[in-house]
């Protein structure tokens, strides 16, 4: 008896407790004796009753199925085909048969998925490690330069500003031709120059705006290239190899074909939204 | 060189799985390179169609070979892998593989049903395990292994549910036609037996007694049933 | 299973070159495992000159199959290598390497944040940016670019938040010092968000945007000001 109760809790559904009774009796599911099955199950279904187990509807709806079988098959053969209507196709012994053999099917689909799902877990892909070529160009740049970080620091300090509008916190002394001419200057006398050190003497948030201005400009006339040698190296800006001579004049002698910079360089920068422009009238 | 060559090699050296189109790129990046050379660039326009005769052309050579790896084709991606029987040294060197824990017999079944029968309703896969599936979906669904990909139509237009690209990768499959016995589960044709065996003689003179069992259940119908968690679920 | 398959499904599943000792390791790892089957254990003590017997044989057949990799020993330590007249795929192949996504909006005011005023409560941040900031922290977390460096000396001791190295090389940064226009940002006074117990009921339905505008008030302490800014000049 106890034996039984371990198996009422592996049966996932009454057609599996069908299946199971079937394999107990080696024969083919087309060849298994209906009535009898039928009574192999009730008397589970009562004995799962006497241990207080819990019977899913499912299990019911298949007793009364079964129960409706069994008892058809009591008739004599004369009676039999009166059912209410009853096709030929519809014959309940038909449909139990078609539903078990195609749940066996899938029920062996799953031993087959279970296996390959075992077999996966041994499976370990080749991983190798990161190729690297010396002579090749840089890698991918970061996806994020050092302009976006600024441009967040700016939207977070203009956030505060607009959060308290009486605190004028500064008085811009700088003009974006003005760090265009510091820049060229810096770029003419030491050829190129770090990124960061652009920005090392700024003292406010007016000249740090202006001086990134200034260099997004720059780099929009092709007069400046940005350049990052190594993957997390310093950004490297220096002078654009095709852009024209502009020595310490930059705003006054376009490179011809260029838009003409000085109308330009008081509106807001094109090439990027990254910037407000300068809060100067 | 061969096509099949720099494929392997590709495959060799990727970081990851690589499908046609993934392969298919790489050629034409080669072929666009400054310092491509003659071979490079006859190869820019090189058609899926010669991808994948040369990848399985190459996959056969591996099979061939039987050395302690293949190139194995999951999801539509080529990628070399282990064979099995090299796992205690493997997981010796790299580590256990960080894998979900494994599926239950329920969610085998319905992953099963699903994979073979898809698009299919949540009730048509019910009637064909015979009980109750809405946890074993939540299970699977969750795990990112079954998805909706439609509504059939029918009264209610209820969701119709497939299989991923990862159930393909997690049970290491190329495609669903890899799926074992696939064409005989999609369609299963039963043959209707020239006359079930139903009574045997000496059994029909069973006592109606023993009908009785559980009479009470047996004027339940389907419809009217609640719904119950099943047995020991 | 022949030795020599064992150290090729084990060098070609490598991610880097392994030597004879570090193979030896392997074996001797493999045979103390739980579910160690025979073979593994027979191999628990494989000896160095069965190894190199064994890794040049492997190298010998792979030089004959003469394929697009092969099996190399640089100094002492064995790996699976491609050929070299690949490389213009090869090259075509890690150019094409996927980048991360990049950072959102939202991410970049977080971590721009939290540069500026590190080390710094989550609580802080979210007075600072007025809004949520966990699913954000998360990200840049998990990017490696923010980590936890401490605790604050507040009630609940919440943890503290610093940038690491990594985010210094990302943003090409010798420093923090080299951080643009630190000072202003630095400056900024945040009221230390109240700490979760002593939160008053009422204070719970504020909306965040409301919140933060009041309690961000731009309190200026002279002695916190390393420098004026230009205002004065």
């Amino acid at each position: 008896m106890p034996e039984y109760k371990v198996q009422f809790e592996v049966f996932e559904g009454p057609l599996d407790l069908l299946l199971y009774l079937i394999k107990k009796e080696e024969v083919d599911i087309y060849q298994v004796n209906l009535t009898k099955l039928a009574t192999q199950f009730i008397e589970y279904i009562d004995l799962m009753r006497q241990f207080d187990l819990e019977i899913a509807g499912e299990f019911l709806v298949m007793a009364s199925t079964l129960m409706y079988i069994k008892s058809r098959e009591l008739l004599p053969v004369d009676q039999q085909v009166a059912v209410e209507g009853e096709e030929e196709g519809e014959d309940p012994r038909w449909e139990l048969i078609r539903q078990l053999v195609e749940y066996k099917k899938f029920k062996d689909a799953a031993t087959q998925l279970q296996s390959l799902e075992a077999r996966q877990e041994n499976v370990f892909p080749r991983l190798p490690g990161k190729l690297e070529f010396e002579s090749t160009a840089p890698p991918p740049k970061p996806d994020v330069s050092i302009f976006d970080l600024l441009n967040a620091v700016n939207n977070v300090l203009r956030r505060f500003e607009k959060r308290d509008d009486a605190r004028e916190i500064f008085e811009d002394k700088w003009t974006v031709s003005e760090k265009v001419e510091f820049i060229l200057k810096v770029i003419a006398e030491r050829g190129s120059v770090r990124f960061a050190d652009l920005f090392e003497s700024a003292a406010s948030r007016s000249e740090v705006v202006c001086t990134f201005l200034a260099l997004l400009e720059l780099i929009r006339l092709k007069q400046l290239i940005c350049a990052q040698g190594a993957e997390f190296g310093q950004i490297e800006i220096r002078r654009a190899e095709n852009a024209a001579p502009a020595p310490g004049t930059p705003v006054s002698d376009p490179a011809p074909g260029d838009v003409a910079p000085e109308p330009v360089l008081n509106q807001a920068p094109e090439t990027s939204g990254a910037a407000e422009p300068p809060r100067q009238s | 060189m061969e096509l099949k060559f720099i494929l392997e090699s590709l495959l060799f050296s990727a970081q990851k799985p690589l499908s046609v189109k993934e392969l298919r790129d790489v050629f034409t990046a080669a072929a666009e390179a400054e310092d491509a050379d003659a071979t490079a660039k006859s190869l820019a326009k090189v058609k899926d169609s010669e991808l994948t005769a040369a990848l399985e052309q190459l996959a056969r050579e591996h099979e061939t070979a039987a050395r302690s790896y293949r190139l194995a084709c999951v999801a539509g991606a080529w990628q070399f892998v282990s064979q099995p029987e090299y796992a205690p040294w493997l997981k010796a060197l790299v580590g256990q593989k960080i894998r979900p824990p494994r599926l239950s017999q329920p969610a085998l079944e319905t992953l099963a049903i699903i994979a073979y029968r898809q698009p299919i309703t949540r009730a048509e896969v019910e009637q064909i395990r015979g009980v109750n599936v809405d946890a074993v979906m939540q299970t699977i669904m969750e795990r990112g292994l079954v998805e909706a990909v439609g509504r059939a139509e029918v009264v209610g237009r209820p969701p119709t549910y497939g299989t991923t690209a990862l159930f393909l990768e997690y049970f290491g499959l190329r495609g669903l036609e890899d799926l074992p016995a696939a064409d005989e589960l999609r369609r299963i044709a039963v043959q209707k037996p020239p006359a079930p065996v139903t009574v045997e003689p000496g059994l029909a003179t069973t006592p109606p007694e023993q009908l009785a069992l559980g009479s009470a259940e047996v004027e339940v119908k389907k419809e009217e049933l609640p719904e119950q968690p099943a047995t020991g679920g």
